[in-house]
């Protein structure tokens, strides 16, 4: 277990170095500005070189990545171009949005996806299961901005349940905190619920084949119990790693959903900070999502690890 | 009620008016929380700001500023002739990250005579000196805060800055030390809403009390049609023209310039990208304004005749060239309309959509581009033809030379038949396409009084917004 | 049973979208590089069956020039997957255990931890909003998909009789790879690659609704929503068709992914 | 009165008849040994049984347990019925047990799903049934996981659990085929002594001719469905009428002739051949491992002789076969054909390769199923420098299959659209093409039925003394070995620990392992083969 452990330890770290590497390489080859666009159609060349000194654009590429990779060790991401203030602020209070945004539709999309997978699959080719398998279907295939927009238009717009867009903050107290999250929540965990209850289905379809559920049954278990005690435990590993893989999306997909909520979130931030050519605020915010997704995956693995026991002992 | 929530297109990168080119800066604070020595009025005449009064001497090189009585800071401390010196002194510098540096070239000197008297010393007459210290650039700020004024601006104006949520929202509170009329809310919330159906969405569900400046026209009917909005439709200072490389092949001949300017049809733009909300222009000069000639005729929609021109320039099968479009809808959709116009002619055009970093890189900085849409917001800027190194290199020798002379003479009535004289000689040259002038439409509740209609500049004047009961 | 009746829906809908497409190339009910402004918006009616747009234009002859564009983005978006993913993962399952199978498996890891619209974003920031730069970087993600399923699917293969009967029979890995186990993925491959198409045809829709996708002229159902969404409240046959047809492509596609997956093999795992 | 009694039963799955009017009966303490080839409906009838049929099943006729009518019994009542009075042990111990709950928890389950009892006192008995199943409590705690033991050793978990609660009728369907010969006797044995302890009735479900007549009472031959012959096992063998019957035992005890006699010539010569694995234990950056699945064997094949190689699941025998054939490298020793290594310089030496051939185990998954026959079987024509082309090669092939007693016309089809005994003549066939000196048969025959299997057999003695072929065959079946070869050698954990003439290592065995094999390896009973 331990071993297991650093090994994936030490291949996290290795990802994350590689990852900053070509997120900043990346990023090098940018063509634009910052200072040319903070300052806009009438700015001269020596404000221009001035602002860029300002900004720490001089300097040759190596140094600026290690300053950069350096700080970000440090906790330190730089100061945002255009902002001017500490880039780990801006994200820390972006955060507040994102990650309960994010984490609101991860609780939606499984509280949907569960029961209605496992109800498919325990009603396997009965009208409740072929229903469920219709719906999802449909849940997949629409675009989610496309059915943000419908929620808008229904919710906000003629029933008026919901405002249309933006956060009222934390300090407006937890419920209404919760509420203007909800639609965007919504539209997130649609598509994710639909594809997470599809894989819960098919996993316990292949576990409810498994010679054990047949022995199982044998002992003396109903069809119910079989599946309880000994279908979704077993099946629950694919449906763990699309769940690290939603993560993810949810953080990074909130872009459009972001937009269209006008939500002041990571998404949202990273949009701008590209148009504006704020180049250490979007390398930032893809290091910390690419830790994000590496981190929750590893910890997906190390799930595996409490589900299922071989993984303990072996590799 | 006394507070309001007020949406903007734009937020504003960072808050300090006087080191960037930003408008949305203005947006918030140009006059809620910063003043100048002149400011603009809602109808776009230079009126006195912090400056009471002043006296021009006879050769219009000096100018001096009497201050208004009892002006103070945010922070408290009396604002005195000492920081008139510091703001405009700090803008010319050297090292100054100003925007529009150009408004303050032809100062001199700045000399506090005494705490309430300003002397600004011009090294040449300037006609527009007035005008140019009602900008946002020009505001006064004061040298004990300059080192947060980025995130912590400290003013003079009737509001002060209280907080900024980034990506969402500014608040603004009641100044209740103002010099001057105090404003009747007590706290104003300015809401950063950039996606147009968002736009939508927030006034319709009332989630923001007005909407300054709101980004889609074909929305305005039904906001119009519902009584519990009012839609004010003002004018801007945006000239919103095709921009034409002149240096560049085969717009370097006029007579494809002219061809160009008769393929357009102004109205189906207008109806098409603004849904009917903008007036045609002929030239670079807002309709509104006193000295501006009506133009359009001389590039009336006429498609045979354009086919004609530019068989005559030598492309009797028209050419390719590449239309590079910024984001507001007016460039995108004027853009595809455009486009479909002028292969009408013959001439294709390969469409290309960029963001401003990549427009400003692409086709201000790099002159890379044959065509071009863009909304000149600044006002009165036709001065831009004057300088051939400016994006759409236009290169006249008499057109600079009427420049020049402009910016010495004072005499109204000449000022006038000089201005005239250069927006026939623009034209004349169709140095570009002119479109329209944007038309700049704010939706709000009903109740809500005392808005800008126009915007004379970017600005959200909310000093006498009130609610009605 | 019910694998044919997903196969024939799903077969039938996409079929409809394909020809539409291609129809789009000899005929359509109106050009729709010409504008009409003086017709803009207008509902369904006899001369524009799906209406016009807010430029006039006739919304089903948008929308079948349209799903040109969607269709040749994801199709060679996934041309390009299966083009370098598969390669890879057949040549980290004939490797495996080795250092360049390691390789290859922790990059397409790599890839995955990239947030892919951020990506998609960026590329189109650095080199321009394209048709062409939307195709890479959809492109670009569909390679781990490929490479990952490829070697699964591979290395159940390599433990298969065949395949050492033809280490027997002397034939070095990259000709087994060939011969006997490319053939043998196929299926694999099919399945997965209905699906990553449909995923194509909502990435592009994504990236264009942005407006990072296809430019004008070239129509595109995400920019004809994009320009829709303004409108929905006084105009929602604009975004209601291109949606519909976004919605029903993708549902078709999905459709005959899983039919096919149920033809080929009732027991195939899915692979994600 | 009988605990199992079973009337013309007939079943069929989503309208496909599968089984017709079977009848049997088990009284307690007896063991009734249902007998016949894949496929002829035997897991099905103890399904039936049990109730845990396929989706789409209609049953039809009487199945009375313990005095109950089952087939009228509702869901719960058949629920409380199964683990309670009828216990079932299944084929394959591998996947029969979850992988992620420990034995103990495992066992618990039957007793706490048909008693009121706490969870410690359910432990308490799991590890009294256990300990029954000769899994003693000091060895095999009760939070061992499943991957933690072997296969016999899992198979006695599952046997646990049928008889945590002391059923009266177990039903153990294949409970030793996928376990080798000395496991299946001590499972076998295990079976033996619970029917005896608790005077419970077994039903023991094999293809083996030989487990079941060790071990049964009564016996019930099966075939497509329908039972063909039944009756007391001590008689049965020898008053059975049915031809089926009497096909199935004569394949079983089936030894082809041979005719040529091997040539005091050495074909293949291993010598000292030692083979490590490097394991990857510690990731990839860390300590590796060697494992010896090979460790200093020496053997020689003369030719036109036929050797047995014996031993026990992964001990090593695959191995060998792939670095007798090139395959891989070998870590010592030396591997001569003929006088010339098989491996020169770390690679293969073609001219040897060319000259060897193998036939795998499993007659569907040695064949490309995209490939047809033509194609399958001119793969080896790659050692070849110059293959025949054209007319040359379709008659090569048309031969090839000839001579294994298909047609020429087959080489157009695909696998799919064979037998599984004409998948082997295929695979065959392919070996054959390149007319190669030495073939090895990997275990060739172990998963055909016996009746194809005993065909096979006759083919290889023909192609052998046609051909003048050399046979290597492997395989852990005593019982065909000792009937095709000439030569046996026994290997046990990478060693060979004995070899001689097959009939003189079966008679009289000198190794302590080989006894134990020889031992456990069923037999029919003397009198009837
Ligand atoms: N789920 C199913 N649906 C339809 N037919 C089935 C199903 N399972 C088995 N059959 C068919 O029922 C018949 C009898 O199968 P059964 O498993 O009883 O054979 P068996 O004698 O146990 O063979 P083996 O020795 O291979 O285990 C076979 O023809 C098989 O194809
Ligand atoms: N590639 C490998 N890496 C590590 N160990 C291996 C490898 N291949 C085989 N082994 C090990 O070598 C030993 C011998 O394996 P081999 O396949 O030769 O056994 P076998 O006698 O043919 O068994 P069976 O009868 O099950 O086919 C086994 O313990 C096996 O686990
Ligand atoms: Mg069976
Ligand atoms: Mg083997």
């Amino acid at each position: 277990m331990l071993r297991y452990f650093l090994k994936r330890l030490l291949s996290l770290a290795l990802s994350l170095v590689v990852a900053s590497l070509v997120i900043f390489l990346a990023l090098e080859v940018v063509p634009g500005d910052p200072a040319a666009y903070m300052l806009g159609i009438n700015a001269q060349e020596d404000t221009l070189a001035v602002l860029r000194d300002q900004l720490g654009l001089n300097g040759t590429v190596v140094e600026r990545y290690f300053a950069w990779a350096g700080g970000m060790l440090r906790g330190d991401f730089g100061i945002s171009y255009t902002y001017r203030t500490p880039v780990a602020e801006m994200i820390g209070e972006r955060l507040w949005i994102s990650l309960p945004l994010a984490l609101y539709a991860l609780v939606l999309s499984t509280l949907i996806a569960f029961p209605a997978g496992i109800w498919a699959a325990s009603k396997r080719g009965s009208a409740a299961d072929v229903t469920v398998m219709g719906v999802t279907q449909l849940g997949v295939a629409i675009p989610n901005f496309w059915f943000a927009m419908l929620m808008v238009l229904v919710f906000a717009i003629n029933l008026r349940w919901f405002s249309a867009g933006g956060f009222v903050g934390w300090d407006a107290g937890f419920a209404a905190a919760l509420k203007s999250l909800t639609l965007p929540a919504v539209a997130l965990a649609l598509p994710q619920a639909s594809i997470l209850a599809r894989v819960m289905r098919s996993s316990l379809l292949d576990t409810l084949s498994e010679d054990y559920i047949r022995t199982a049954r044998a002992k003396g278990l109903s069809r119910g119990q079989a599946l309880w005690r000994h279908a979704l435990r077993n099946a629950l590993i694919p449906v763990l790693t699309i769940i690290g893989m939603q993560f993810s999306f949810l953080l990074a997909g909130a872009i459009i959903i972001e937009n269209v909520f006008f939500l002041p979130g990571l998404g949202r931030l990273v949009f701008q900070s590209i148009s504006a050519r704020d180049l250490i605020v979007v390398e930032s915010v893809v290091m910390l999502l690419v830790f994000a997704v590496i981190v929750v995956n590893f910890a997906v693995d190390m799930a595996y690890a409490v589900v299922d026991p071989r993984l303990r002992t072996r590799r | 009620k006394s507070d309001i929530v007020v949406a903007l297109q734009l937020e504003p990168p960072h808050l300090d008016p006087t080191s960037a080119a930003a408008g949305a800066i203005d947006s918030v604070l140009y006059s809620n929380v910063f003043e100048g020595l002149t400011r603009f009025a809602s109808d776009g005449s230079v009126i006195p700001g912090l400056a009471a009064s002043w006296e021009i001497s006879e050769d219009g090189k000096t100018y001096t500023f009497h201050l208004q009585d009892g002006v103070t800071f945010h922070d408290g401390s009396a604002m005195d002739s000492a920081d008139v010196k510091f703001s405009l002194d700090r803008a010319r510098a050297e090292d100054s990250a100003n925007a529009q540096k150009a408004l303050f070239d032809g100062i001199e000197s700045v000399e506090a005579l005494d705490p309430a008297t300003v002397q600004v010393t011009l090294s040449e007459p300037n006609g527009s000196f007035l005008f140019n210290m009602a900008w946002g650039d020009a505001v006064i700020v004061a040298p004990e805060t300059i080192a947060d004024i980025k995130t912590a601006p400290v003013g003079t104006g009737a509001f002060k800055f209280s907080n900024w949520v980034q990506g969402d929202k500014i608040d603004l509170e009641k100044n209740a030390d103002y010099w001057g009329a105090p404003a009747k809310l007590d706290k104003v919330s300015f809401k950063f809403i950039s996606d147009p159906t968002a736009a939508f969405a927030a006034v319709m569900a009332e989630d923001v009390d007005a909407f300054v400046g709101f980004p889609a026209p074909e929305n305005l009917p039904q906001f119009e049609a519902d009584p519990r909005f009012q839609v004010l439709v003002g004018s801007t200072e945006g000239e919103t023209i095709l921009s034409t490389n002149n240096k560049m092949p085969p717009f370097d001949n006029v007579k494809v310039r002219e061809a160009l300017a008769h393929a357009i049809d102004r109205q189906a733009i207008i109806d098409g990208a603004m849904f009917g909300y903008g007036t045609p222009i002929g030239t670079h000069f807002a309709p509104h304004n006193p000295d501006y000639v009506d133009l359009t005729g001389m590039s009336g929609y006429d498609s045979e005749l354009s086919k004609k021109l530019l068989a005559e320039a030598g492309f009797p099968d028209g050419f390719k060239t590449t239309l590079k479009l910024p984001p507001p809808s007016y460039a995108r959709r004027g853009g595809e309309i455009i486009a479909a116009q002028l292969r009408a002619v013959g001439i294709e055009t390969e469409i290309s959509n960029l963001e401003w970093a990549q427009w400003l890189e692409q086709v201000f900085k790099g002159k890379d581009f044959g065509l071009t849409i863009v909304s000149h917001t600044e006002p009165f800027d036709i001065g831009i033809y004057a300088r051939p190194d400016y994006y759409f290199q236009y290169d006249n020798a008499d057109f600079q030379k009427l420049m020049a002379d402009l910016a010495v003479t004072s005499d109204p009535a000449k000022r006038s038949e000089m201005l005239k004289q250069a927006q026939e000689t623009i034209s004349k040259d169709y140095v570009n396409g002119y479109l329209f002038e944007l038309a700049f439409p704010t939706v709000a509740n009903a109740k809500v009084m005392g808005l800008w209609k126009d915007a004379p500049t970017q600005a959200t004047d909310l000093t006498a917004v009130y609610w009605e009961d | 049973m019910k694998g044919n009746r997903n196969l024939w829906l799903g077969g039938g809908l996409t079929l409809i979208f394909a020809s539409a497409a291609l129809i789009s190339f000899l005929w359509v009910p109106y050009d729709t590089t010409v504008l009409d402004i003086a017709n803009k918006i207008k509902g369904p009616s006899g001369a524009h069956p799906l209406g016009t747009d807010h430029f006039g234009r006739d919304i089903l002859s948008m929308i079948m020039v349209g799903a040109r564009t969607s269709i040749a983005v994801a199709l060679v978006a996934v041309g390009i997957g299966m083009g370098l993913g598969v390669p890879l993962g057949l040549t980290a399952a004939a490797k495996k255990g080795s250092l360049l199978d390691e390789l290859i498996m922790r990059g397409n890891d790599l890839v995955f931890a990239f947030p892919s619209l951020l990506i998609a974003i960026m590329i189109t920031a650095v080199f321009g909003a394209s048709a062409l730069n939307a195709i890479i970087a959809i492109g670009i993600f569909n390679i781990p998909v490929f490479a990952r399923l490829t070697r699964s699917g591979a290395l159940s293969l390599w433990t298969r009789d065949y395949v050492m009967a033809a280490r027997v029979a002397g034939k070095g890995a990259a000709r087994i790879s060939a011969e006997h186990i490319l053939p043998n993925v196929t299926n694999l491959l099919i399945v997965q690659g209905t699906i990553q198409f449909s995923l194509g045809i909502l990435a592009e829709a994504g990236l264009s609704y942005v407006g990072l996708g296809a430019q004008p002229p070239t129509a595109s159902w995400g920019r004809m929503l994009a320009d829709s969404q303004t409108m929905i409240s006084f105009a929602p046959h604009m975004a209601l068709f291109p949606g519909l047809a976004i919605l029903l492509t993708v549902l078709g596609l999905n459709l005959m992914g899983d039919g096919l997956r149920d033809m080929f093999d009732p027991k195939l795992r899915r692979a994600r | 009165m009988s605990l199992l009694s079973i009337e013309n039963l007939s079943l069929s799955i989503h309208g496909a008849p599968i089984l017709r009017d079977v009848s049997m009966q088990i009284e307690p303490g007896r063991i009734l040994g249902v007998i016949g080839e894949s496929g002829s409906g035997k897991s099905m009838t103890a399904f039936a049984a049990m109730q845990l049929l396929p989706d789409g099943s209609v049953c039809d006729g009487r199945i009375e347990l313990n005095g109950q009518e089952v087939l009228d019994l509702g869901e719960q009542d058949l629920c409380r019925m199964r683990g309670r009075d009828v216990g079932m042990v299944f084929q394959e111990p591998m996947t029969a047990l979850n992988p992620i709950r420990t034995i103990g928890d495992q066992v618990a389950e039957t007793i706490l799903i048909h008693e009121k009892v706490s969870r410690g006192a359910a432990m308490e008995r799991a590890a009294e049934a256990l300990r029954r199943a000769e899994l003693p409590q000091d060895r095999f705690p009760l939070s061992r996981y499943p991957f933690e033991l072997s296969g016999g050793q899992r198979q006695r978990v599952v046997i646990a659990m049928a008889i945590a609660l002391r059923p009266k009728l177990l039903i153990a369907d294949e409970p030793t085929t996928a376990l080798d010969v000395t496991t299946q006797a001590q499972i076998l044995d295990l079976l033996k002594r619970l029917v005896a302890e608790d005077g419970m009735g077994l039903m023991l479900i094999s293809h083996d001719l030989a487990v079941v007549a060790d071990l049964a009472d009564d016996i019930v031959i099966m075939r497509k469905g329908e039972v063909v012959e039944s009756g007391p096992a001590d008689s049965l063998f020898r008053t059975m009428q049915h031809p089926y019957s009497k096909a199935l035992l004569a394949a079983s005890t089936h030894a082809p002739d041979r005719e040529g006699a091997p040539q005091d010539v050495p074909l293949l010569q291993v010598q000292d051949v030692v083979r490590d694995y490097t394991v990857h234990m510690r990731g990839w950056w860390g300590k590796t491992t060697t494992f010896q699945a090979v460790k200093g064997v020496s053997f020689e094949i003369r030719k036109g002789e036929s050797l047995g190689l014996v031993g026990e699941s992964g001990c090593g025998k695959s191995t060998l076969t792939r670095a007798i054939l090139g395959l891989e490298e070998v870590q010592g020793g030396s591997i001569l054909l003929d006088g010339q290594p098989v491996f020169t310089g770390h690679h293969a030496n073609r001219d040897i390769r060319r000259r060897m051939q193998v036939v795998f185990q499993d007659p569907y998954g040695s064949f490309n199923p995209r490939w047809k026959v033509g194609r399958l079987i001119a793969e080896p024509y790659h050692l070849l420098e110059q293959p025949p082309a054209g007319r040359a090669k379709a008659r090569a092939i048309a031969e090839a299959l000839e001579s294994v007693g298909l047609q020429s016309e087959d080489q157009h089809k695909y696998i799919h659209e064979f037998s599984g005994g004409q998948r082997q003549r295929i695979a065959i066939a392919r070996a054959l093409i390149i007319k190669p000196e030495l073939i090895i048969l990997d275990e060739a025959v172990s998963a055909l039925d016996v009746s194809v299997r005993a065909q096979v057999l006759d083919l290889l003695a023909d192609l052998g003394d046609r051909f003048g072929l050399t046979y290597l065959f492997i395989s852990h079946d005593l019982s065909v070995v000792r009937n095709v070869t000439d030569r046996v050698l026994v290997m046990k954990a990478g060693e060979i620990v004995e070899q001689g003439e097959t009939k003189a290592v079966f008679d009289a065995p000198q190794h302590e392992y080989t006894k134990q094999l020889i031992e456990a390896a069923p037999v029919l009973p003397a009198d009837v083969a």
